[in-house]
Order: structure tokens, then C-alpha cells, then sequence
């Protein structure tokens, strides 16, 4: 049950973007389509779902204060949170490499509409910031890897529910000034102002 | 090649320290190449952390400082990087000013450290930074990459200060959390959307209008 | 050349020991300044339970000098070691991680404001108290005069309550003042703890009950939840002190 | 009729291409149109005829539909007063006037900022004034607060008229419903003055003993703190001073506290008729709201975890503002659905998502604006989806 | 076997002033013109013919520089008086001075035996010769049809649903050998099926009904029942990459008289319709009438709009204009350049509307016969999506969003919304409902051009 409620509030309540406008440079450009904001929304939830849990083992068994000790006991009292930032896009930059790599493999199709986005994915804040917030938050690995893919979907919905508001835009005489990402930003800060409805739902 | 290199020297010795040129790597950005509100980048960190001001000036100097010594770095080096790694080799690079900004932080003001929180470590995934790595580090020489640095720097922090000025004051009617109403003894009541998120995006859609009004800038 | 695969970790490997090891310097030359800066941190919350602190004071040198920590659990024992053994201490006790175990299990660190004349004598009592809001976490310190029975002092903190409303419990120090004086037994001995009311009337009320913030009843009965619980968790602990004081008398 | 429509010829050319005051053509042609139905003709090729109905006419429809909620609304702003403090008696007279006071300056103030930014943005942007904010400028009052600050009222209509509608380049392009993006902004930026016990205007009189100025939704929301039944609190509510206004048959009346315009079901019903009768709200969206909020408190009883839960669901549909939301805002044909397949979705998620947020969300007991507010936010997405379903029909066709 | 098709979106404008069945006999007129303007999609029309030349019926006037084998004839003969250009040198319309008695030029005729045998290549030369080619016109676009295409069907719309239109059994009566002849003809074009579609609710006339060798279809239902586009949708809808080919009856007919009779014969029944017109009524003449000898006397006051063709897709063409080619009635309305006090909130049960918003009562006596102007009723203003325009389409299509990706000229979405299934004539509904009065019928004409320059 509360990995469910922690889904449902990583997808609404902690939206990557309404909360913490996070991923919004790739969320402001490729939102223009409903379907290629599909497509980048998918990978987005794939990357998540696998990375962060990738990276709570990093942090877990290599990084944490003592967590090399797993390793030899001489390690005791080792902290090397200080590679965080480093290990962490590492593992995104190598991770979407290999995931684009297996992709292409093992499905044709599926690197057909996500390949183009991939590489677009290891500089997205949406991914590396789930990874540093699994760990400011103490998730353990099950609520990690709730966390990563719900993380995702909620970037996902809200980068599809955006572009089908541009799509319908597009027909709008908007002020010359606020054409592309003005608008962009209002209609995020609207989009918020209707998602704070789930804020502070609990089941 | 040998050539060309030659020929650089030459417009190199020619060129003063501040040379319009020069000037203008560092003007641009400030407004009519702006990284956010023109270039569309770093938007991420440009919202999260404009609540106040103070945090504000925190992360602008943050991000500035990861700029211009990336840039820095970058070019020192942009000859011998391989090519098929070199993004994972900015990132490491950026990753690495990142760490430091952050471990000075937690030294000498941790309050601030735990305000900006993971925002910090968000700096690596800045667009601006690895923009100005790959577009223009990569392919000039130090002195000017640190100019173009400071200048991105400079256009990123104006903005998310200009942001954070509106949303302190009007969010909790001060200015550097200096009491700005009621020093003055008028009544006012702080806007709650503007503590919020949502007046971020709001702050930040206005200035973009105001600016790109000014400026003529129309997206297409 | 820059193309081959030799070159390429050959960089790479290059790369990764300049990147490590200035980070791995900086971290060591750093670390003491930051243990220091988290401590710093850690006491001034404590100490702003029972006083106002300005950027001046020596924090520091203050608590140093004024507290004396101690960690017990349910029971009002006291505990010296963890379950590794190692020797314990209050201030790194995470309370945040205490909170997600069962009230038994907890570790609750006490902080004893020593008086400035007498060393000996303890001023008041400071305890932390953790829980959650309308949104998300809310934390605190709660200061309890030397007798065990009212208030001295609070101080919140909160991750994300509405602006204006809920989030007064750390911004408007009108709400803090509110609970100063206040009793947490009632006449027969109980603990009552102390509430909020729901609505903002103005008015002063009885000693168990502190005027209410209007529009933030939610996170007013976050609040008076959160001292409930941890002021239950230590009531062993506050039994314990009495009965050793009536003894010392 | 003559003699103005001669004043307004006179001064026709002075706002005509190379006039002295061409700026203002369009705020000219706003009252030129409003007086006088314009004298243009169909053009050369195309339809001749033209049907006799304009925007001006739809949006006057739908005011009018609002009339009961907004005259019944002035009543009960007084009739609350009164009860509240201690004289339930009070002449009808005074109790109107008690409205009349409250509430007039409210629609005084929505609508006199509203159009001036209007009329501003039609200037600089030289496009025609539009005829939309005849009918937000109605609907910002009725979901105000009795005793809303005016201040605010205006700040809440500039934002919204210039965030929520005009930098969506004006009427027929904004996303969100521009009335109850005025609710939402005073919703976050000030709550305390639009949440708690807001809903009665008191002025300076003090409230009789026991009075108290919780709503429906408050009461529910307690419920489950308080594990009390919620019908039977309902019922109880009021007693001493306003004696069942809690009832059922209160509730629909709508003899109690609450927004202006949107207390009473009944009303909002008279409203819903006039619209669905001629056709200007969609008779789809409303009843799928009604539905989705049914058939969603029908699933809360059947889970049954706490007593807010338990509350029968036909309580649901009389509570808050439901019922003036199903009515007036969801059915805006911007800001909704606007495939006839849409419309069903987009009602019945409005209805369901209006429950959760009640039940589940203890902040938020006025669920039906914010669910209104999301799902014009998926509303786009819903009609994408609706419109591939009809492309993809077509393109089958085509290979079968 | 014809299928059976029920139709329930749309709207029967009731206008006053319909046709009496009566047909008289119109003097001879002066001048009678023939209109590139009629046709869309021409090109560059290139005239044949010179001021002062001497023409006789089925003589080529005119042809598209693109298309130079379809050429197009004087419907009577007599001498081309003027040949009348507009902006940009834009060729308007051709005027012919009429002999009294019209001469002919003599075509080849055939038997019904030799019809049979005859192939269809044949055939389409006769008919490209002969003039009558440009009856037949194509879908999508609604261009007059490419020779070399090979249309998948023929469709006859066999009754028109529009207001004020004039009964086919009135203007075709008598006319069933022609008509035959003009199917059987049009059969050999497509390996389909040629479709006649008539409507139930009124009398078919025998013209249509004993019709052989083709589908006939029966619909039902108010306008734009009677649109051969909407019919298309239901029998058998065109796709992308579909030809489709229209014909309307008095091409059909006309067809029919060329193989029979060897003459290109554009003799007519017109009705003249409206409010404004004292006896509605039936006339005989020619194709490309003028509008003055019509009206001459039959009027009731001046001030009126003369459309040719029907109220909702004609076009305004004054006293001084001619009847265009596919017309079979001219609507005389008032003219609505008036100015109404407080005209958008004043309720009134005159003024005609599909609506029944706050004051307008039309719709209570749905029998009523209206008189309507030309008047706007309102301004131009942004797309307002009230959903009516849903409710007077009877098709699978959502014409907002046609219109829109049509607006924003975005030719991918505009293929996949179906605009291959739409000429303006279908949409013209919407047009006349629209609460933000746009011209529909433009934009789907603009979308419909952006497409075949794409």
C-alpha cells in the first residue's frame, strides 16, 4: 500500500515538472507533437525505471559512508558520497548507452520511436535529479524503483498533456513576445495550478 | 593545418584583451542571445531555487563559476579529447566544478546547502553548461571560452535573480529577507502562488514577454 | 590517433584519476570544515528551542557550555551504545529515521539546558519531535521547563506547508509564543499535551490549548499529533527524572 | 434610436483608418456592436443567409441562465447573515439588501477590471473586444466568498484575464476556464480569505451562540478525524440557530453558506434546463458529471473505509459546488471537450476526479474546481484521441 | 440493389417564397454568358473566341490552358459581344449576344444500338468535342474531371435539399430518354457502379426512379441530405487516392441529348425563388441566362440581393450578372445592410435560426416559411467550438478540426481529417450556423487548393 501511495504521489503530487521543474529543457522542446512527446515521454519512463534503482545499488554498496565494507571490513567508515555526482551521470551516460545499444538489438521497432530520443535523455535533470532525490530520501531499493518509474510517468503525462495543448494552439493568435516558450511556461504554470488538486492525497 | 594555426596567431597578437569582439561574447547573452529566455536552456534550476533571493545568488554564482573553469578546462583540453567520448567527458568535467561547488557549500554554509538541496548537483545537467562546452569550448581558445562563460553565467543570473526578486517580494514582501512592508508599516499580504512553484513559471513567462518584446525576438 | 581504442581508455583512465583524485583532496581538506558547519547547524536548532539566536552569538561556545545531551529509549533508560556498540550521541541521532520505526524501538536523545549559574542545574529540557504535516514532514525542537510540566519554548520547522497558512508554524514566531506557558498534564496527572484549536479566534485559551491558525487546521493537527506522540514517547523518560529528583530532595 | 445611431456615424470615421483616434477602433467597434447589430452583409460567394445567432446572443444565454443562481445567491448572502447572527426572522427586504450590498460591488468590481483589460489588450493588440467576458464576468462573482476582499476580486480577474486568456491570444483560445482560473489564483495566492469559515458574511455583528461557519465539505472532511457519521453530523449541524439547514432538502434548496452563486442545486438546475433546452451547454457534459459523481460515490460506499466514504453518494451531488460546476463551467466550450466522444470522458472523469479529491484530499474538500481545472487540462488530450480514433477510422477504410 | 440511407444531422432552412409548379415561357433574352469563374480549380482559361465573332451552340469558347482538351462551348448562338476581364486580367465571364433562334452545330448522333457498342473512348471524345465534358466533375477537389482519370464510381445526386430548391420532377419532366441515354453513356467510364440517389420523403420523379442499370440509393432526412458529397460518404466514401466522379441530372440529360439528338443542347428549366419575387415560379431558357431579363417586373422592391443558385452556396451576382452554369434557380433575398438597435439581445421570432438561444424563437414554428436577409447577424470572432457544426454534418468528419488544421495549412492533418470527402457545398451548413461567422466555405476551398498545388 505505500508503495502504491508513493506511485501515485511521485506520478501527481511530486510532479518532475510542476514540483520541480525538472527535465524542462527537452519537456519545453519536444512538446510541440503528442506523439513525439509520446515517444520521449516512454523513453523517459524506461531510462527512470531502470536507472534509478541502478544507482541506489551504487549508492548502497559503494558510495554511502561505510558501504564498501561489503567488500572488506577495513572499509568501515569510508565515505566517498563525494563521487556521487560523478558515479551518478556516469552510470546515466553508460546505462543510456547500453539501453540504446539493447534497444537496437533486441527491438527494431521500439528503437524506431524511442532511439531518437535517448541520447537526448542523459542530460534530462528529470533522470539525474530522481537519482539524487532516491537518496535524500532514503528510499529503500523496492521504493526506488516505484519511485523511478512513477517519476517517469508523471513526466510523461505531463509532457503528452502538453503537447496536445500546443497542438491545439496552434491555431491561436498569441502575442508575438510570448510565442514558443512564454506561452510554453504559462500554460505549465496552469497545468500545475490544476495538478495541485492531487496535492496532499493519501490513500 | 600548420597553416591555419599560424593564422590564428596572427589575429590572436592583434587582438586586445577587450576587443568588441570579445565584449560581446560576454554582452549577448545578457540579452539578445540570452540562455533562457532566448536559448530556451537551464530552465530547470532557473525555477527551483527562486523562492528567495539569497539561494538565488547562491546558484547563479554556482552555475557561473561550473561555466567559465568548465569552459576553462574544456578548452585546455579540447585538443586531445577523442572525439567519440567527449560528451561523457564534459559531463565528467562539469561534474567535477559541480562537487566542488558543492563541497565548499557544505563547508562554509551549510544552511544554504540544505536549502538548494539536490539543485545543486542538478547544475551538472544544466543545459547552459554543457551548451556553451559543446558549442563553443570545444572550439576556442581558453581566454575566450572564459569570457563566453562569464557571459552565459552573467545572462543565466540576471534572469533567475530577476525571477527571485519578484517572487521574495511578492511572495513574502521582503527583499534579502529584509522586511520590506512592514519596515515600510504598510499592510500587505504576502501571494502564496508566488512562494509557489506555478509563480515561477508565471515570473519567468512575463520577463520572457517584456524581454522579447524588447528585444523583436519571435519564435517560430 | 585521438581515435584509437588505446587512446581512448588511455584518456579515459587519465580523466578518471585527475577527476578523483582532486575530488577525493578536496573532500579531505574540506571534511573537517563541513563536520564543523553540520554541527554548527544541528546545535543552533536546538539552542533557537529555549533562545533567540543572532548571527553573532557563538553558538557554539553556548551550547557547549549551557548543554548537556543524553540519549534514552521508550522506557526512560538511558542508552550509551547502538546496537553496534558503538558509543552514541544525541546530536547525530537521526530522528527522521527513528520516526519510521515503532515507538518502542526509538532512539530519543534529550537535550538538558544547564542553568548559566549553576552547571549542575537543569534549566530546561529540549527535545526533538519530528511528524507530518498536511504535505509532507514537520520537525522541531520542544523545550520543557525544569519541572517536566509546561513549555518553554518551541521551534518548527516544515518541508511544505502552504504558504500564509500551515507554513506560519516556522515563519510567524507569534505562533510559537503561542505555546509558551503551556501545560502538558492535566490536573490529575495525565498528559494532555498541548493542542491547537482549529479556527483563529484571538483569544487566549485554557493552558492545554494554544489559539489556532485560521485556514491551516490540517497542519495545526499535524502539529498537535507530532507532540502527542513524542511527548508519549517520553513520558517514561519525564516519570524517571521526577521520581530521581523527589529522591535527590 | 435614430438620432444615436447618427451620433455613432459621426464619430465612426474619427476611429476608421486615418482618424485621429485609429488606436481605438476596436474599443469603438465594441460599443458600436453592442448598441447596434452591425449593418455587414454575407459575401459575394459562400452562404447569403446567415444564422440570426451571434456570440453576444450565446453568451447572453448563458448569463441569463445564471439569473436564479445570482438572485437566489443575493438572498442567501443576507438570509445567512441574519441567521448567523441570531435574527432568522429578518424582513425578505432586508435580507436582499444585505446581498444587494455584499455582492453588487463584487460583480461591480469583476466586471469593470475585466473589461478594461479587455478593452487595454484590444487596443495594443488591435483584435475586436470579445463577448467572452460577459459571461466569466459573471461567473468569478458567484464563485466568490460573500465577503471577499474587492481588492482581490480584481487582482484575481486581471490574472486571470491576462495569464489564463489573453496570452492565449483572447476568447476561444485559453485552456483553462478563465473564471475558475480566478478562483484558483485567490485559492493559492491568498487562502486564508477564500478557505475555513469564509462562507458567511458577518460584517461587524457578532455571531449568535453555537454559531458556526463550517460547510457540508468541512463537515465531511472532519468526518474522517472524527470518525462521526456524516449524515447524522449534517443533520445535527445547526442546531439552536439554523435547525437542519443541512438537511437534504437544504442542501438542495441551498439556504446555506457557501459561494454566492453556487449554494443552491435547485438554481443551478433551473440554470442547466435553460442551457440544455436551447442547446448552448452541452446536455452531454452535464449529465456525465452528474454521473461520474454518482457512480464514484457509489464505489466510495462500496470500498467503505471511513465515514466520509460512507456519506450515500446522492449527498455528493448536492454538496458544494458541484452542481454549479457540472452546470456552468464544465460545460464552457472552450476550455471542455469539443468532440461529442470527448464530452462523455471529459464529464465523467470531472465527476469521478471531484470525489477522490474530496474524499481523499483533506486539503482541498472543494474538489469539483480543481477536477474541473485537470481535466481541462486533459480535455486536448481526450479530443486527440477522439480525433486519431476518426482518422484511424478513415484510414482503414481505405486498405479494407 | 440501392441501399437505404436515413439521415438525422442538419438543418432544412424553411424560406418563404418557393416555386409554384409552374413553368412559363421567358422571352427571349439579349446577352447570355458563360463563366470560367463556375468551375473551380481552372487554371488559366484560355478564350478561343474574339469580340465580334459569330458563335454557334457548341461552338468552343474556351478552354484551361492545362486541360486544352476540354473545351467549352456557347451554350446558344449569336455574336460574342464582350469578352470581360478583372483584377489581374482574371477572365470573368464571356457574353454572347443570342440569335433568335438558336443554331446548333451538328455533332454525330447515334442510335441506342450503336450506344451500346460504342467504346468508351469513343465516347469521351464525343463528348470533350461536343462541350458537355465539364458537366462531370471529380472528387476530391470538385474540379471538373481529368479525362485520362478512371473515376472508382459515378454518383447522381437526383434531388436537391437545399432551401428553396426547385423540384426535379418539374425541371426534368419528360426528360427520362435523355437521361437513360447520359447513364448509359457515363457506365462505360468506370468499372463501378453508377450511382442515383433520390430522396424518399418526396414523390420520385419517373425521370430518376425508372432509371436501369444503376444503383439506385434512397435517403432520407433534411439538408444537406441532398449533397452528392454526403451521400459519397455513406455509399461508398472516398479515400485518398480515390477518383470519384458527380454528375447532376441535367448533365446527365445533356449527355444524353448530345448522342441522341447530335447537338450540344443547354435549353432549361430555371425557377425563380424568394422572398422578393412576387410569383415564384418556373421559366424556360438557356444555361449562362442574364439575371435582368429574368427578374424584369417579377420583383417586389429594389433592394435585394440576387444570388444564383440557392441561398447557402450561390454566389451574389446583381441585376446586371448571369446565371451560372450548374444553377437551376435564382433566390432573390433582401439585402441586409441595416443597422439593429440592441439587434443581439432583442428576442424575436423572425429571424431564422438553428439555435434556440436566449430569445430566438424560430425553432417554435418549425413549419413557418422565413424571410431572410443578407445580414450577418454578428461579427467575425475567434473559433468558438459550441459543437453545431457537428450537429449539421452528417458525416464521419469533424469539421472544427478540418477547418482548423485547413487554417493552420498543416496539409498531413487535413488529409487524415478527410478533406478528399468535402467540397464546400457540404460544409456550407456549418457556415451558415457558425456563432463566429467564418467563411467556411472558403477555407475548405483554400485547404482543397493548398492540397492539389501541394
Amino acid at each position: 500500500m505505500d508503495l502504491v501511495n508513493l506511485g501515485i504521489k511521485s506520478i501527481f503530487v511530486d510532479n518532475m515538472i510542476f514540483a520541480y521543474f525538472l527535465g524542462m529543457c527537452s519537456y519545453l522542446a519536444v512538446s510541440k507533437k503528442v506523439s513525439t512527446a509520446i515517444g520521449l515521454g516512454a523513453a523517459v519512463v524506461f531510462v527512470l525505471t531502470i536507472i534509478v534503482p541502478a544507482n541506489w545499488m551504487v549508492q548502497q554498496y559503494i558510495l554511502k559512508e561505510s558501504a564498501l565494507t561489503w567488500l572488506s571490513p577495513q572499509f568501515e567508515g569510508m565515505n566517498l558520497e563525494f563521487l556521487q555526482f560523478i558515479m551518478f551521470i556516469a552510470i546515466i551516460a553508460a546505462m543510456v548507452q547500453l539501453v540504446e545499444m539493447i534497444v537496437e538489438k533486441v527491438s527494431p521497432a521500439l528503437y524506431g520511436t524511442l532511439g531518437i530520443f535517448l541520447p537526448l535523455i542523459a542530460v534530462n535533470c528529470a533522470i539525474l535529479g530522481s537519482a539524487l532525490f532516491m537518496v535524500q530520501r532514503d528510499y529503500t531499493l523496492a521504493e526506488a524503483a516505484v519511485f523511478g518509474t512513477s517519476s517517469g510517468i508523471g513526466w510523461m503525462l505531463a509532457i503528452v498533456a502538453l503537447a496536445a495543448i500546443r497542438e491545439k494552439l496552434k491555431y491561436s493568435n498569441v502575442p508575438s513576445g510570448l510565442k514558443g516558450l512564454g506561452l510554453t511556461m504559462i500554460i505549465t504554470g496552469l497545468m500545475g495550478l490544476a495538478f495541485k488538486s492531487f496535492i496532499g492525497i493519501a490513500l | 593545418m600548420s597553416t591555419e594555426v599560424a593564422e590564428e596567431k596572427v589575429v590572436k597578437k592583434s587582438e586586445a584583451l577587450f576587443s568588441k569582439r570579445r565584449k560581446k561574447l560576454v554582452a549577448d547573452p545578457l540579452n539578445e542571445d540570452n540562455p533562457i529566455t532566448i536559448q530556451v536552456l537551464g530552465i530547470c534550476s532557473a525555477l527551483a531555487v527562486t523562492v528567495k533571493m539569497e539561494p538565488t545568488i547562491i546558484m547563479a554564482l554556482g552555475v557561473t563559476f561550473t561555466i567559465v573553469f568548465s569552459n576553462l578546462l574544456i578548452s585546455l583540453i579540447r585538443n586531445f579529447v577523442p572525439n567519440r567520448i567527449r560528451i561523457i567527458v564534459q559531463l565528467a568535467v562539469v561534474a567535477l566544478f559541480v562537487t566542488l561547488v558543492s563541497e565548499f557549500l557544505k563547508a562554509y554554509n551549510y544552511p544554504m546547502y540544505k536549502v538548494l538541496g539536490a539543485f545543486v548537483g542538478l547544475i551538472i545537467t544544466n543545459c547552459i553548461v554543457m551548451g556553451r562546452l559543446e558549442a563553443f569550448a570545444m572550439g576556442n581558445k581558453p581566454y575566450d571560452s572564459i569570457l563566453d562563460g562569464f557571459g552565459s553565467g552573467l545572462g543565466y543570473a540576471w534572469i533567475i535573480l530577476a525571477v527571485s526578486f519578484f517572487r521574495e517580494f511578492l511572495g513574502s514582501g521582503s527583499i534579502l529577507n529584509f522586511k520590506v512592508f512592514q519596515a515600510l508599516g504598510i499592510p500587505y499580504v504576502n501571494n502564496g502562488l508566488m512562494v509557489d512553484s506555478i509563480g515561477a513559471f508565471m515570473i519567468l513567462a512575463i520577463i520572457i514577454w517584456v524581454q522579447r518584446t524588447k528585444t523583436g525576438y519571435v519564435e517560430q | 590517433m585521438r581515435q584509437s581504442n588505446t587512446y581512448i581508455v588511455i584518456f579515459t583512465l587519465i580523466t578518471t584519476v585527475f577527476v578523483g583524485g582532486t575530488l577525493a583532496v578536496t573532500s579531505i581538506l574540506l571534511g573537517p570544515q563541513q563536520a564543523k558547519s553540520i554541527e554548527y547547524d544541528t546545535k543552533s536548532q536546538i539552542l533557537s528551542a529555549v533562545m533567540q539566536l543572532s548571527d553573532e552569538d557563538d553558538v557554539l561556545g553556548i551550547y557547549d557550555k549551557r548543554i548537556k545531551s543524553l540519549v534514552v529509549n521508550y522506557n526512560g533508560e538511558e542508552v550509551t551504545t547502538d546496537s553496534k556498540g558503538q558509543p552514541l550521541v544525541a546530536e547525530k541521532v537521526d530522528v527522521s529515521k527513528n520516526y519510521k520505526l515503532s515507538r518502542e524501538e526509538r532512539l530519543l536523545p534529550v537535550f538538558r539546558y544547564m542553568s548559566e549559574s549553576d552547571p549542575n542545574k537543569v534549566e530546561a529540557y529540549i527535545l526533538p519531535v519530528y511528524g507530518n504535516g498536511l504535505w509532507d514532514r514537520i520537525w522541531g525542537f520542544v523545550a520543557l521547563g525544569e519541572q517536566l510540566e509546561t513549555m518553554k519554548g518551541v521551534s518548527f520547522g516544515h518541508k511544505g506547508e502552504t504558504p500564509g497558512l500551515g507554513a506560519r508554524i516556522s515563519d510567524d514566531p507569534v505562533i510559537a509564543e503561542r505555546y509558551q506557558g503551556k501545560k502538558i498534564y492535566d490536573d490529575k496527572g495525565k498528559l494532555v499535551s498541548v493542542s491547537m484549536v482549529k479556527g483563529e479566534k484571538g483569544e487566549p485559551l485554557d493552558e492545554h490549548h494554544v489559539d489556532g491558525m485560521s485556514g491551516a487546521t490540517m497542519t495545526g493537527n499535524g502539529v498537535n499529533r507530532m507532540l502527542m506522540e513524542y511527548l508519549t514517547c517520553y513520558e517514561s523518560y519525564f516519570k524517571k527524572v521526577k521520581s530521581q529528583r523527589m529522591a535527590g530532595l | 434610436m435614430k438620432l444615436i445611431r447618427k451620433q455613432f456615424d459621426s464619430l465612426k470615421p474619427h476611429f476608421e483608418k486615418g482618424g485621429k483616434w485609429e488606436k481605438f477602433y476596436y474599443a469603438y467597434e465594441a460599443f458600436d456592436t453592442f448598441v447596434f447589430s452591425p449593418n455587414t452583409v454575407n459575401e459575394v460567394k459562400g452562404s447569403q443567409i446567415r444564422d440570426a445567432i451571434d456570440l453576444k446572443r450565446l453568451m447572453m444565454t448563458v448569463i441569463i441562465a445564471m439569473v436564479p443562481c445570482l438572485l437566489f445567491g443575493i438572498w442567501n448572502v443576507g438570509h445567512q447573515h441574519f441567521l448567523a447572527i441570531g435574527n432568522p426572522g429578518a424582513a425578505p427586504g432586508d435580507k436582499i439588501w444585505v446581498g444587494l450590498v455584499q455582492v453588487v460591488p463584487i460583480i461591480i468590481v469583476s466586471y469593470a477590471v475585466g473589461l478594461g483589460v479587455e478593452f487595454i489588450f484590444a487596443t495594443i493588440r488591435r483584435h475586436p473586444v470579445n463577448e467572452g467576458y460577459l459571461v466569466t464576468g459573471m461567473l468569478i462573482p458567484l464563485v466568490m466568498p460573500p465577503d471577499i476582499p474587492l481588492w482581490q476580486v480584481a487582482l484575481a480577474t486581471i490574472f486571470a484575464v491576462i495569464i489564463g486568456k489573453e496570452a492565449f491570444g483572447g476568447t476561444g483560445m485559453n485552456v483553462l476556464n478563465v473564471a475558475l482560473t480566478a478562483r484558483a489564483f485567490l485559492y493559492f495566492a491568498y487562502p486564508s480569505d477564500i478557505s475555513g469559515d469564509v462562507w458567511t458574511y458577518l460584517g461587524d455583528a457578532t455571531p449568535v451562540a453555537g454559531f458556526s461557519g463550517a460547510t457540508p465539505l468541512s463537515i465531511g472532511a472532519a468526518s474522517l478525524t472524527t470518525g462521526e457519521n456524516v449524515v447524522s453530523s449534517l443533520n445535527q449541524f445547526g442546531a439552536g440557530w439554523a435547525d437542519g439547514i443541512f438537511s437534504f432538502s437544504n442542501l438542495f434548496f441551498g439556504a446555506m453558506p457557501g459561494c454566492i452563486g453556487e449554494t443552491s442545486v435547485l438554481m443551478c438546475l433551473i440554470g442547466a434546463l435553460i442551457l440544455i433546452v436551447t442547446g448552448v451547454g452541452s446536455w452531454k457534459i452535464i449529465v456525465s458529471v452528474f454521473a461520474g459523481t454518482y457512480l464514484a460515490g457509489l464505489g466510495m460506499n462500496m470500498i467503505g473505509a471511513n465515514e466520509f466514504m460512507l456519506m450515500p453518494a446522492a449527498y455528493h451531488l448536492v454538496i458544494g459546488g458541484l452542481a454549479f460546476g457540472a452546470v456552468f463551467m464544465a460545460t464552457d466550450p472552450v476550455t471542455a471537450s469539443q468532440t461529442e466522444t470527448g464530452k462523455w470522458i471529459y464529464g465523467f472523469m470531472i465527476g469521478v476526479l471531484s470525489v477522490i479529491i474530496r474524499v481523499f484530499n483533506p486539503a482541498y474538500p472543494e474538489g469539483v474546481m480543481l477536477a474541473i481545472l485537470l481535466m481541462n487540462v486533459f480535455a486536448p488530450l481526450i479530443d486527440y484521441y477522439v480525433v486519431r480514433a476518426n482518422k484511424k477510422r478513415r484510414l482503414q477504410r481505405a486498405t479494407v | 440493389m440501392g441501399k437505404f440511407i436515413r439521415i438525422k444531422k442538419g438543418f432544412n432552412i424553411n424560406l418563404a417564397g418557393k416555386a409554384a409548379p409552374k413553368v412559363s415561357s421567358l422571352e427571349h433574352a439579349d446577352t447570355f454568358a458563360i463563366k470560367p469563374t463556375d468551375f473551380n480549380g481552372m487554371y488559366l482559361p484560355k478564350v478561343l473566341v474574339k469580340e465580334g465573332d459569330t458563335v454557334k451552340a457548341g461552338t468552343p469558347i474556351y478552354h484551361d490552358k492545362r486541360h486544352s482538351n476540354v473545351v467549352h462551348v456557347a451554350p446558344i448562338s449569336g455574336e460574342v459581344v464582350e469578352v470581360k476581364r478583372g483584377e489581374k486580367r482574371k477572365l470573368l465571364e464571356i457574353r454572347i449576344l443570342a440569335d433568335k433562334q438558336v443554331e446548333h452545330i451538328n455533332f454525330k448522333k447515334y442510335s441506342v444500338s450503336e450506344i451500346a457498342n460504342l467504346s468508351a473512348d469513343d465516347a469521351q471524345k464525343a463528348m470533350l468535342e461536343a462541350g458537355v465534358w465539364p458537366n462531370i466533375i471529380q472528387r476530391p477537389f470538385g474540379i471538373i474531371a481529368d479525362p485520362a482519370s478512371k473515376p472508382k464510381a459515378i454518383h447522381i445526386s437526383a434531388f436537391d435539399t437545399h432551401p428553396l430548391a426547385p423540384d426535379y420532377s418539374v425541371i426534368f419532366k419528360g426528360q427520362d430518354q435523355y437521361f437513360q441515354t447520359g447513364l448509359d453513356v457515363l457506365k462505360k467510364f468506370t468499372s463501378g457502379s453508377v450511382n442515383v440517389n433520390v430522396h424518399t420523403t418526396s414523390e420520385i420523379s419517373s425521370v430518376f426512379s425508372q432509371a436501369q442499370g444503376v444503383e439506385l440509393n434512397k435517403f432520407s432526412g433534411p439538408h444537406p441530405a441532398g449533397c452528392v458529397g454526403v451521400q459519397i460518404h455513406h455509399i461508398d466514401p472516398v479515400n485518398k487516392g480515390d477518383v470519384v466522379w458527380t454528375v447532376n441530372p441535367f448533365g446527365v440529360i445533356q449527355i444524353g441529348k448530345l448522342f441522341l439528338n447530335g447537338v450540344h443542347d443547354a435549353s432549361r428549366t430555371i425557377a425563380l425563388v424568394g422572398s422578393e419575387v412576387k410569383e415564384p415560379q418556373y421559366y424556360k431558357t438557356y444555361t449562362g441566362a442574364s439575371i435582368k431579363n429574368l427578374i424584369e417586373g417579377r420583383l417586389t422592391n429594389d433592394h435585394v440581393r440576387i444570388i444564383s443558385g440557392n441561398v447557402l452556396t450561390g454566389t451574389s451576382v446583381g441585376k446586371d450578372g448571369y446565371v451560372g452554369c450548374f444553377d437551376n434557380y435564382v433566390t432573390v433575398i433582401p439585402e441586409g445592410d441595416y443597422y439593429e438597435f440592441l439587434g443581439w439581445i432583442a428576442p424575436t421570432a423572425k429571424k431564422v435560426s438553428f439555435h434556440r438561444a436566449f430569445g430566438l424563437l424560430s425553432f417554435l414554428a418549425p413549419n413557418k416559411e422565413h424571410k431572410v436577409d443578407s445580414n450577418t447577424h454578428g461579427e467575425p470572432r475567434a473559433f468558438v467550438q459550441t459543437g453545431v457544426f457537428e450537429r449539421v454534418t452528417p458525416m464521419d468528419i469533424l469539421p472544427t478540426y478540418l477547418l482548423k488544421s485547413i487554417m493552420a495549412e498543416d496539409i498531413d492533418e487535413m488529409e487524415e481529417l478527410g478533406i478528399y470527402e468535402v467540397v464546400e457545398e457540404d460544409l456550407a451548413l456549418c457556415e451558415f450556423v457558425d456563432v463566429s461567422k467564418h467563411n467556411v466555405q472558403q477555407i475548405v476551398r483554400q485547404g482543397i487548393e493548398l492540397l492539389q498545388n501541394s
